[in-house]
C-alpha cells in the first residue's frame, strides 16, 4: 500500500518537475524561441495538475452510459478548465512567436543579450 | 451686506480680479493696473466692513463643503485673522501703487502673469485667514506656497531659477513632511481640526507627544523661518521687491506665524501649552533664532538679503511672543505682526526704489545716497527705527507688549533676548542710515560705469507708497488702541486660567 | 497495470521536456515539443480525459507544432550558448519547487474518489447532464453550458490571438494578392507526399466534422474539430503552396470565420436575453428546454467550431505571407 | 463451435499482436543501431508498415464486429498511407539538403 | 428583456461582441467612433451599476441561467463597481482623447484591429471584476492580457517589442501561476465559486495546498499588478506602448489585478487569522520598499514617461500597502487610492500624449520651455503633478490623507510608515519639480523669441486637449467633493472585511 500511495504522489511531482523545467527555462535561457518553448512546457504542467485531480480510481471518461448503474466517472469539470487553458496558453505561444519574429525583423537577432546590446 | 457674503466675497473678488486681469493683459496694461488696483481697494473695503462686527464680539461663519465626514472647508472670523486680512488686504492697494511704477520703471517682462499671481496670492492669503480649521487652512497655505512660485521665478535665469527651487523645495516639502502628518495626527486624535479657543487638544494626548506635535507644527510651518528651515527667505529676495516686500515681508511670511500662533492658541490652547514643560523649548529655539538671524544679518553686504535675515529674526519674534504663553505677549505677537509688517514693508519699498533709481543693491553703495533720494531714505530711516523698537514707531508697541508678556513671565531668556536683539538691530540698521546722510558719495566703487549716472528719486508711484508705510509705521505708534481691542478678544481665557 | 503505464508516460514526459531545454538546436527543441504534446495527450487519456486527450493532441502537437516550424522559418534554428542568469533561474526555481512539493503532502491521492473535487459540484453536471441536456458527454455540457460563458471568453481569448497576429506582422486583412509569392509552390515537384495528401485532406476535414457534431455523444467538441480542420487547410497549404491555399480560403475568409464564429456565439446569448432569460441560457429558445440547450450547444459549437479554426489559420498565413514577404526582399 | 473459432480468432491476434510488437521492437533496435540517416529511416519504416498491418489486424481481431473494429481500421488505413509518405519525405529532403548517404560517401573515398 | 437586471452580463458582452463587429465593418474612421461609443456605453452602465450599488443591492447574474456554483455567477458589489468605474472611465476617456494621437502612430489599415484589441482589453477588464468565479477570471485575465499585449506592441519604436515580449511572458507566468493557486484550492474545496470557496475554505485553511495556494495566488497576481520586486516588466511597457495606450492601462490595466488579489486575500483566506496577519507582514514591507525604490528611480530617470511608469511602481505601493495595514481605514483609503491615482495618472499620461504631438523625443531635458508653446497643457500638467504629490485641493491629497489616517490608527508602530509616505511625497515633489521646472524654462539659447515660437506650433486644442482639461477638472472636483468614490470605497472595506452594515 506504501508503494501506491507513493505512486498517487507521482503526477503531482512530475508537475512539480515538469513547471521547473519550464520556469528554468523561460527565465534562464536567453533565445526568445526557447523561452516561449519553456513557457508551453510550464503551462502544459499546469494542465497535468488539473487532469491528475479528476481521475477517479475505476472510474471512465465523464461520458454517460445510459443504463448502466453504478459506473464511476472522472470529473469533468477540471477537463473543461483545461481545455480552455491549452487554447489560451496556444494563443498567447501565437502572439509571443509573432512579436519574436518582429524582432528578428528589426534586431536581427532572437538573443535577448543581443538585443539588450543593440539598444 | 451680511458678514457671510463678505466673506466669501473677500475669497472670491481677488480670485475674479486675476481672471479680469488676465483678460485686460491682452488688450492694454493701464487697464490692467485699473483692475488691479479697483480690486484691491474692493477688497480692503470688504475686508474692513468685517471689522467692527469682530470688535462687538461677533464670529460669522461659513461652511463651503463637506470633503469628508468631519473635515469642511470652512471659514471662521476671529480677530487674529482679521487683524491678518486687513493687513494684508490694506497693504495690497500700497504695494500695487508700488508695483505699477517699479515694475514699469524696471520694464519687466511678464507683468501680466506677475499680476494674475500676484491676485491669487491675496486670495490665497483671504483663505488662510479667514480658514475655520486645520483642512481650510492647509489647503490656502499649499496655495499661497504655489502661487507665489511664479512670482518668485519672475526673471527664469539659472540663478532664479535655482533660488526659486529653493524657496518651494523647503516650503513644499516642510508643509507635506512635517505640517500635513502634524494635521492629520490632530485630525486622527481629536477628531476634527477645528480653531477652538482654548484648544481641542487637552487631555487627548501624552505630554511628550504634545511637545513632537508642537514641533511638527513649527518646523512643518516654513513659512515662519524659524531656524533651521529659513533658508527659503533669503533665496526668495530674487524675487522683484514689490513680491518681497508684501509677500516676503507681509503675507507670506505672516501667513507662517499667523500659522502658529493660531495653531498655538486654538489648536493646543496657549494656557494648556504652558501647563506643560515639554513645549518649553519653542522659546529658546525662537531666541536662538533671532540671535543668530541677528547676527547673519550683520554679515550681509546686500541690503535685500540683510532685510531678509531680519524679517527672520522678526519672525521669531512674534513665535517667540506667541510661545511665551502669557496674555500680553499673545497680544505682542498679533501686534508684532502689525508693526513689523508696517516697518519692513517700508524698508523693502525703500531697497526697491533705490533699484530702479540707481541701479544699487549693495549696502557699500548706499554712501550719500540720502541726498539724491531724500524721501527714499527718510522713509527707510523711519523702518529701519521701527524695527530697532525706538518710539514714535510701531515697533516700540510691539516690544512693548512682548516684553511685558515676557516680564509677566518671567522668562529671563526672553527678556534678554530682546534687549540683545534691539541691539544688534541698531548694530546692522544705524551704520546704513549713518552713511546713507551723513558721507559723501563714493563713485571709486562702481567700476561698472554705466551705471554711475545721475538720478534722482524713484519713480512718483513709488515714493508715494513709501511714503504712506513710513506714515504708517509712526502713525500705528499712536493710534493702535484697534489692534489691541481685537487682540484682546484672543485672550480673555488666558486671564481666567 | 494503468498506474505503472502512467508512471513510464510521466517519466518519459520528464525526460523529454529535459532533452528540450538541453538541446541547443531549436528545431529539434520543437519537434521534441511535439511529441512532449503527445506523450501528454497519451497521458491525458489514460487519466479518464478524452476530450483534453484530443484537444492537446490536436492542439498541442499539431497546431502549436506548426506555428513554431513556421517562426523558426523566419528567425534563426540554432541557440547561441549563453550562461549567465543561470544561478537566479535555479534559486527561483528552487523555491517555486520547494513550495510544490511542500504542498503535495497534503494533497488527496490520485485517484482517491473521496477527494473534494469528487463531492461538490462535479456530481451534479454527472447526475443532471442526461436530463437536463439530453446527451451523454458531460464534458460538452460543462464546456457550453453550465460554463459556457468561460468558453465564450475562451473564444474571445483566440479571436483576440488570431488579431494580435494579423496586427504584430501587419499582414493585410483585405483581399487580393498583396504580396507576390515567389516559388511558394509547396510540395508540388513531390509527387507522393502529394498525391497521399490530396487523398487525406478531404478525410480529415470529414473527421473534423465528426469530432465536432458528435461532440455531444463522444470525445470532442468546436475546439477539436476547430484545430482538426485547420490542420486539414494547413496540409493543403503546405502541399499546394500558399498561393492555392489562399485561393481556396481567402484571407477574408479565414477572418470572416473568425467574427462570424465569435458573433454566433455572441448572439446566441443575446438571444437568450432577449427570449426572456439570462445570457447564454438556451432553454428559453424553444418550448423544450432540453431541445432548446441542444440546438443553442450545437450552435455555439459550430460558432467556437469556426472560430478556431478560421483563427488558427489566419495565424499560420500570416507567418506563411512574412516569409513570402521576407524572400521577396531578400531578392 | 463457436467457442473454437472464438479461440482460434484469439490465438491469431495474439500471434498478430506479437508479431507487431516484435517488429516495434527491431525497428527501435534498428534506428538505435544503423550507421547513418538513411539506413536508420529504413530500419523506421518497419514500424510504419508492418508493425502498424501485424498490430492493427491482431486488435481487430480483439475487438469483433463492432464500432471500435471499423475505428481501428480507419486508423490504420491512416497510418499505412501517412507512415511511407511521411518517411519518403523525409529521405527526399535530406538528400536535397545535401546529406549524402554513408555508402556513398564510402565509395567515392575508395575511388 | 428587462435592461436594468442584465447590467452586469451588459457590461461585459457590449465591449466584447463589439470587438469583432469593429474588425468586420471595416470603412475608414468608423472604428474609433464606434470604439468610443462602445466604451462610453460602458462607462454608462457601470455609472448605472454603481447607482444601483449605492442604493444598497448587490448585484447578481446567473450566467446561462444556472445557480452558483454550477454555473458562473456575476457578482457586483461597491468594490467592483468602483474599480468598474475606474475602468469604463479611463476607456472612455482615453480613446475619445485618441483619435490624432492614434492617427499619428497607428497606420490606417491597421487601426480596426488596434480598436478590436482596445475593446477586448475594456471587456477583459471588466469581466475580471464583475465575475465571481475564479476560473472565470482566469479567462477574462488572458483576454485582456492578450489584449494588452496588443495594444503597447503598437508603439512605433522597435524597442517596443522586447518591452511586450518581457509584459508577455511575465504576464503569462503571473497567469499560469494564478491558475496553479486556483487549482490548489479547486482541489481542496471543489468549487470555483468565490463564495462557495470561502465558505468552504473554513476548516481546512492550515493545509498546506491552501497555504501554498495562497502563495501562488499572491505571487502570480502580484506579477499582474507590477508589485515591487515584481515590477520590472512594467516601466518598459508603459514607456513603449502608444501613448494614448499608456493613458489607458497606466489608469486602470494593474488596478485590475490588485483587484483580484484583495477580493481573494480577504474574501477567500479572510478566515485565517494567521494568514492574514503574514500576509500583512509579507506585503507591508514590500510595498514600503517599492515606494521608496520606485519613487527614488523616477527622481532620476530620464525619459518623461519612464519616469511616470516608475512612480506607478510606487503609487502600487500606497495601495498595497493601505490594505496591508488590514483595518477598515485602511482598506478605503487603499481603495480610494486606486480611484484617485487613476485620475491622477490618466491625467498625467494625457498630458504626456499631448506634449508628444509635437515633440518627438519624450526626454525630459528635450521639454524645455514647452509651456511656452504649450501653456494649457502644461498647465494641466502642473496640477496633475500636484495632485501626485498630494497637495490638498487635489484627489491625490484625499487619498493621502486617508492614508496617513489609517496608518495613525495603528498607533506607535506607523510612524515609520508615515515618515516613509512623506518621504515618498518629498521625492514626488522631486520628480514632478524638474519636469515643471523644464517645461517652464525660459529659453536660454540666444535665438530671438520669435524664432523659437516659430520651430514649434501653438498648440491645437483638439478631443486630447479637451479631454485633458476634464480629467485635470476631475481631480481637483474629487479633491474637494470626494463623496462618490469615498462612499464606494467605505462600502468596499466594509465589504471586504465582512462588517455588518
Amino acid at each position: 500500500m506504501k508503494l501506491f500511495e507513493f505512486l498517487g504522489y507521482y503526477n503531482y511531482w512530475v508537475f512539480a518537475i515538469l513547471l521547473m523545467i519550464g520556469f528554468y527555462a523561460v527565465i534562464a535561457k536567453a533565445n526568445l524561441i526557447k523561452k516561449l518553448i519553456g513557457l508551453s512546457i510550464f503551462q502544459s504542467a499546469v494542465f497535468l495538475m488539473y487532469i491528475s485531480m479528476d481521475k477517479v480510481e475505476g472510474g471512465t471518461a465523464p461520458i454517460i452510459k445510459p443504463g448502466v448503474v453504478d459506473q464511476l466517472y472522472s470529473n469533468p469539470l477540471p477537463q473543461v478548465l483545461i481545455l480552455t487553458a491549452i487554447v489560451v496558453g496556444v494563443s498567447t505561444l501565437a502572439l509571443g512567436l509573432a512579436i519574436v519574429v518582429r524582432i528578428k525583423e528589426r534586431y536581427g537577432t532572437i538573443e535577448e543579450n543581443e538585443i539588450l546590446d543593440a539598444d | 451686506m451680511s458678514p457671510q457674503l463678505a466673506i466669501m466675497l473677500a475669497l472670491v473678488v481677488p480670485l475674479v480680479g486675476a481672471a479680469l486681469i488676465a483678460i485686460t493683459g491682452r488688450l492694454h496694461d493701464n487697464l490692467r493696473e485699473t483692475v488691479t488696483l479697483i480690486t484691491a481697494t474692493l477688497l480692503a473695503v470688504i475686508v474692513w466692513s468685517l471689522v467692527p462686527l469682530i470688535l462687538d464680539g461677533e464670529r460669522p461663519e461659513v461652511t463651503l463643503l463637506q470633503v469628508m465626514p468631519g473635515i469642511d472647508i470652512g471659514f471662521r472670523v476671529e480677530p487674529l485673522g482679521m487683524l491678518f486680512a486687513t493687513l494684508a488686504s490694506s497693504l495690497w492697494i500700497i504695494n500695487s501703487i508700488y508695483s505699477i511704477g517699479y515694475m514699469r520703471g524696471n520694464k519687466e517682462k511678464n507683468q501680466t502673469r506677475f499680476y494674475i499671481c500676484f491676485a491669487l496670492a491675496i486670495t490665497a492669503t483671504m483663505g488662510l485667514a479667514f480658514s475655520a480649521n486645520l483642512f481650510t487652512l492647509f489647503l490656502f497655505y499649499e496655495l499661497l506656497t504655489l502661487s507665489t512660485y511664479p512670482l518668485v521665478a519672475h526673471k527664469g535665469d539659472a540663478g532664479t531659477v535655482k533660488s526659486a527651487r529653493v524657496y518651494l523645495g523647503v516650503l513644499l516639502s516642510t508643509s507635506i513632511a512635517l505640517l500635513l502628518t502634524a494635521i492629520i495626527w490632530t485630525y486622527h486624535v481629536a477628531g476634527s481640526g477645528d480653531f477652538v479657543l482654548g484648544g481641542i487638544l487637552r487631555g487627548l494626548m501624552d505630554p511628550a507627544s504634545v511637545g513632537l506635535l508642537l514641533a511638527l507644527f513649527v518646523f512643518g510651518v516654513g513659512k515662519a523661518a524659524i531656524m533651521p528651515v529659513h533658508r527659503w527667505l533669503p533665496a526668495a529676495m530674487v524675487a522683484p521687491t514689490p513680491v518681497s516686500a508684501l509677500l516676503h515681508a507681509v503675507a507670506v511670511v505672516k501667513a507662517g506665524v499667523f500659522t502658529i500662533t493660531k495653531v498655538i492658541v486654538y489648536i493646543f490652547g496657549a494656557d494648556y501649552l504652558f501647563s506643560l514643560p515639554q513645549s518649553g523649548w519653542l522659546v529658546y529655539l525662537a531666541a536662538f533664532t533671532i540671535i543668530s538671524a541677528s547676527l547673519v544679518a550683520l554679515r550681509q553686504t546686500n541690503l535685500k538679503r540683510l532685510l531678509a535675515y531680519s524679517t527672520i529674526a522678526q519672525l521669531s519674534y512674534v513665535i517667540m511672543a506667541a510661545a511665551i504663553l502669557k496674555p500680553m505677549a499673545e497680544i505682542g505677537a498679533a501686534v508684532h505682526m502689525v508693526a513689523h509688517a508696517f516697518g519692513k514693508i517700508t524698508l523693502f519699498f525703500a531697497a526697491g526704489a533705490i533699484y530702479v533709481a540707481a541701479k544699487k543693491t549693495d549696502i557699500a553703495q548706499l554712501r550719500g545716497i540720502g541726498r539724491r533720494m531724500p524721501w527714499t531714505m527718510a522713509a527707510f530711516s523711519i523702518g529701519a527705527l521701527s524695527m530697532i523698537g525706538v518710539p514714535p514707531t510701531a515697533g516700540f508697541v510691539s516690544k512693548w507688549y512682548i516684553l511685558g508678556g515676557a516680564l509677566q513671565a518671567g522668562h529671563y531668556v526672553a527678556i534678554f533676548t530682546i534687549i540683545a536683539s534691539t541691539v544688534l538691530n541698531a548694530a546692522y540698521f544705524l551704520p546704513i542710515v549713518y552713511m546713507a546722510w551723513f558721507e559723501k558719495e563714493d563713485t571709486s566703487i562702481n567700476t561698472n560705469t554705466s551705471v554711475i549716472k545721475e538720478h534722482g528719486e524713484a519713480p512718483l508711484l513709488m515714493v508715494l507708497a513709501l511714503t504712506i508705510t513710513a506714515a504708517l509705521t509712526i502713525g500705528f505708534f499712536f493710534f493702535n488702541g484697534t489692534v489691541i481691542e481685537l487682540e484682546k478678544q484672543i485672550v480673555p481665557r488666558l486671564d481666567s486660567s | 497495470m494503468t498506474i505503472v503505464f502512467a508512471i513510464f508516460l510521466l517519466t518519459m514526459l520528464v525526460i523529454t521536456a529535459v532533452a528540450i531545454v538541453q538541446s541547443s538546436n531549436l528545431f529539434v527543441s520543437v519537434m521534441l515539443t511535439s511529441i512532449f504534446s503527445l506523450l501528454m495527450s497519451t497521458n491525458f487519456f489514460v487519466l479518464d480525459a478524452a476530450d483534453v486527450a484530443l484537444t492537446e493532441a490536436a492542439v498541442g502537437a499539431g497546431i502549436t507544432t506548426v506555428i513554431f516550424l513556421s517562426a523558426l522559418a523566419l528567425t534563426a534554428t540554432q541557440e547561441k550558448p549563453n550562461r549567465s542568469g543561470r544561478g537566479i533561474a535555479l534559486i527561483v526555481v528552487g523555491l517555486t519547487a520547494s513550495l510544490i512539493i511542500y504542498a503535495t503532502f497534503d494533497k488527496p491521492r490520485l485517484g482517491d474518489p473521496d477527494a473534494p473535487v469528487h463531492q461538490h459540484v462535479a456530481p451534479y453536471y454527472l447526475d443532471n447532464t442526461m436530463e437536463q441536456m439530453g446527451f451523454p458527454n458531460v464534458v460538452t455540457a460543462v464546456l457550453s453550458s453550465y460554463r459556457g460563458y468561460d468558453t465564450l471568453g475562451e473564444v474571445f481569448v483566440v479571436f483576440a490571438a488570431c488579431i494580435g497576429v494579423l496586427f504584430i506582422l501587419d499582414a493585410r486583412t483585405g483581399t487580393g494578392p498583396k504580396y507576390v509569392t515567389r516559388k511558394m509552390t509547396g510540395l508540388r515537384h513531390h509527387l507522393i507526399p502529394q498525391v497521399v495528401g490530396r487523398i487525406l485532406v478531404p478525410f480529415i476535414v470529414l473527421f473534423g466534422l465528426y469530432v465536432q457534431f458528435h461532440g455531444e455523444y463522444g470525445p470532442g467538441g468546436g475546439f477539436q474539430a476547430g484545430a482538426i480542420i485547420a490542420t486539414a487547410f494547413i496540409l493543403y497549404s503546405l502541399l499546394e503552396g500558399e498561393q492555392a491555399a489562399l485561393r481556396a480560403v481567402p484571407r477574408s475568409a479565414q477572418l470572416g470565420l473568425v467574427i462570424c464564429g465569435a458573433l454566433m456565439f455572441g448572439m446566441v446569448g443575446v438571444l437568450c436575453m432577449i427570449m426572456g432569460g439570462e445570457f447564454l441560457d438556451y432553454s428559453v429558445l424553444m418550448e423544450n428546454p432540453v431541445t432548446a440547450r441542444q440546438i443553442g450547444i450545437i450552435v455555439i459549437e459550430a460558432g467556437v467550431g469556426m472560430a478556431v479554426c478560421g483563427a488558427m489559420l489566419s495565424i499560420f498565413h500570416a507567418f506563411a505571407a512574412r516569409s513570402a514577404e521576407d524572400t521577396d526582399e531578400a531578392v | 463451435m463457436i467457442e473454437w473459432l472464438l479461440i482460434v480468432v484469439d490465438i491469431v491476434s495474439w500471434i498478430l499482436l506479437i508479431i507487431g510488437s516484435i517488429c516495434v521492437l527491431i525497428g527501435g533496435i534498428g534506428v538505435l543501431r544503423m550507421p547513418d540517416f538513411y539506413s536508420r529511416i529504413h530500419a523506421a519504416s518497419l514500424t510504419d508498415t508492418m508493425a502498424t498491418l501485424a498490430l492493427f489486424s491482431g486488435m481487430i481481431l480483439q475487438a469483433g464486429f463492432s464500432l471500435a473494429a471499423a475505428k481501428l481500421f480507419a486508423i490504420m488505413l491512416f497510418l499505412l498511407l501517412t507512415g511511407p509518405t511521411a518517411t519518403y519525405a523525409l529521405a527526399n529532403s535530406a538528400l536535397l539538403s545535401g546529406h549524402k548517404p554513408k555508402a556513398a560517401v564510402l565509395e567515392k573515398k575508395v575511388e | 428583456m428587462d435592461f436594468a437586471q442584465h447590467l452586469p452580463a451588459l457590461q461585459v458582452i457590449v465591449p466584447l461582441l463589439a470587438a469583432p463587429l469593429i474588425v468586420l465593418l471595416q470603412p475608414r474612421g468608423f472604428a474609433w467612433a464606434a470604439t468610443t461609443a462602445t466604451a462610453f456605453f460602458s462607462f454608462a452602465v457601470s455609472i448605472a451599476i454603481a447607482v444601483r450599488i449605492l442604493a444598497g443591492d448587490i448585484l447578481r447574474y446567473e450566467m446561462g441561467g444556472w445557480f452558483a456554483p454550477i454555473g458562473i455567477e456575476l457578482r457586483v458589489d461597491a468594490f467592483s463597481a468602483i474599480v468598474l468605474l475606474i475602468i469604463s472611465g479611463a476607456a472612455a476617456i482615453s480613446l475619445i482623447a485618441a483619435r490624432n494621437s492614434i492617427n499619428q502612430q497607428i497606420e490606417d489599415h491597421r487601426q480596426p484591429l488596434f480598436f478590436a484589441a482596445w475593446l477586448l482589453a475594456i471587456a477583459g477588464l471588466v469581466g475580471m471584476v464583475v465575475t465571481a468565479d475564479a476560473f472565470n477570471i482566469f479567462v477574462f485575465m488572458e483576454i485582456s492580457s492578450l489584449a494588452g499585449y496588443i495594444l503597447i506592441a503598437g508603439g512605433p519604436d522597435r524597442r517596443t517589442l522586447p518591452a511586450v515580449f518581457k509584459y508577455l511572458i511575465i504576464g503569462t507566468i503571473g497567469a499560469t501561476f494564478y491558475l496553479i493557486g486556483v487549482g490548489m484550492i479547486y482541489m481542496m474545496t471543489g468549487t470555483l465559486n468565490l463564495e462557495d470557496m470561502a465558505q468552504r475554505v473554513v476548516g481546512i485553511e492550515d493545509q498546506r495546498p491552501i497555504l501554498v495556494a495562497a502563495a501562488f495566488v499572491f505571487i502570480g497576481l502580484a506579477l499582474k499588478a507590477a508589485l515591487f520586486p515584481l515590477h520590472v516588466w512594467l516601466p518598459n511597457a508603459y514607456t513603449h506602448a502608444p501613448h494614448m495606450v499608456t493613458v489607458f492601462l497606466a489608469a486602470c490595466g494593474t488596478k485590475v489585478a490588485v483587484y483580484v488579489l484583495l477580493r481573494f486575500q480577504f474574501s477567500i483566506f479572510q478566515s485565517f487569522g494567521e494568514h492574514l496577519l503574514q500576509f500583512a507582514l509579507f506585503l507591508m514591507p514590500l510595498a514600503l520598499l517599492g515606494i521608496i525604490v520606485a519613487s527614488l528611480v523616477a527622481m532620476f530617470e530620464g525619459h518623461l514617461k519612464r519616469m511616470l511608469a516608475f512612480s506607478s511602481v510606487a503609487q502600487i505601493g500606497y495601495i498595497l500597502m493601505g490594505a496591508s495595514l488590514m483595518s477598515d481605514s485602511g482598506i478605503t483609503a487603499s481603495t480610494l487610492h486606486m480611484f484617485n491615482h487613476a485620475l491622477t495618472k490618466g491625467a498625467l499620461f494625457l498630458a504626456v500624449a499631448k506634449f508628444a504631438t509635437q515633440y518627438a523625443d519624450l526626454r525630459i531635458d528635450s521639454l524645455k520651455s514647452a509651456a511656452r508653446s504649450m501653456p494649457l497643457t502644461s498647465f494641466a500638467f502642473v496640477i496633475a503633478g500636484l495632485s501626485l504629490i498630494g497637495v490638498p485641493g487635489t484627489a491625490g491629497f484625499i487619498s493621502k490623507w486617508q492614508l496617513i489616517m489609517a496608518i495613525m490608527e495603528t498607533g506607535n508602530m506607523g510612524f515609520i510608515m508615515v515618515a516613509i509616505v512623506v518621504i515618498s511625497s518629498l521625492i514626488a515633489v522631486g520628480y514632478i519639480w524638474r519636469v515643471i521646472e523644464t517645461l517652464y524654462a525660459i529659453p536660454t539659447d540666444d535665438l530671438p523669441d520669435d524664432a523659437a515660437d516659430v520651430s514649434v506650433k501653438p498648440e491645437k486644442i483638439d478631443m486630447l486637449l479637451i479631454a485633458l482639461i476634464f480629467t485635470v477638472a476631475m481631480n481637483i472636483y474629487f479633491g474637494l467633493v470626494p463623496g462618490l468614490p469615498l462612499t464606494l470605497a467605505e462600502l468596499s472595506s466594509k465589504i471586504l472585511l465582512k462588517v455588518e452594515f
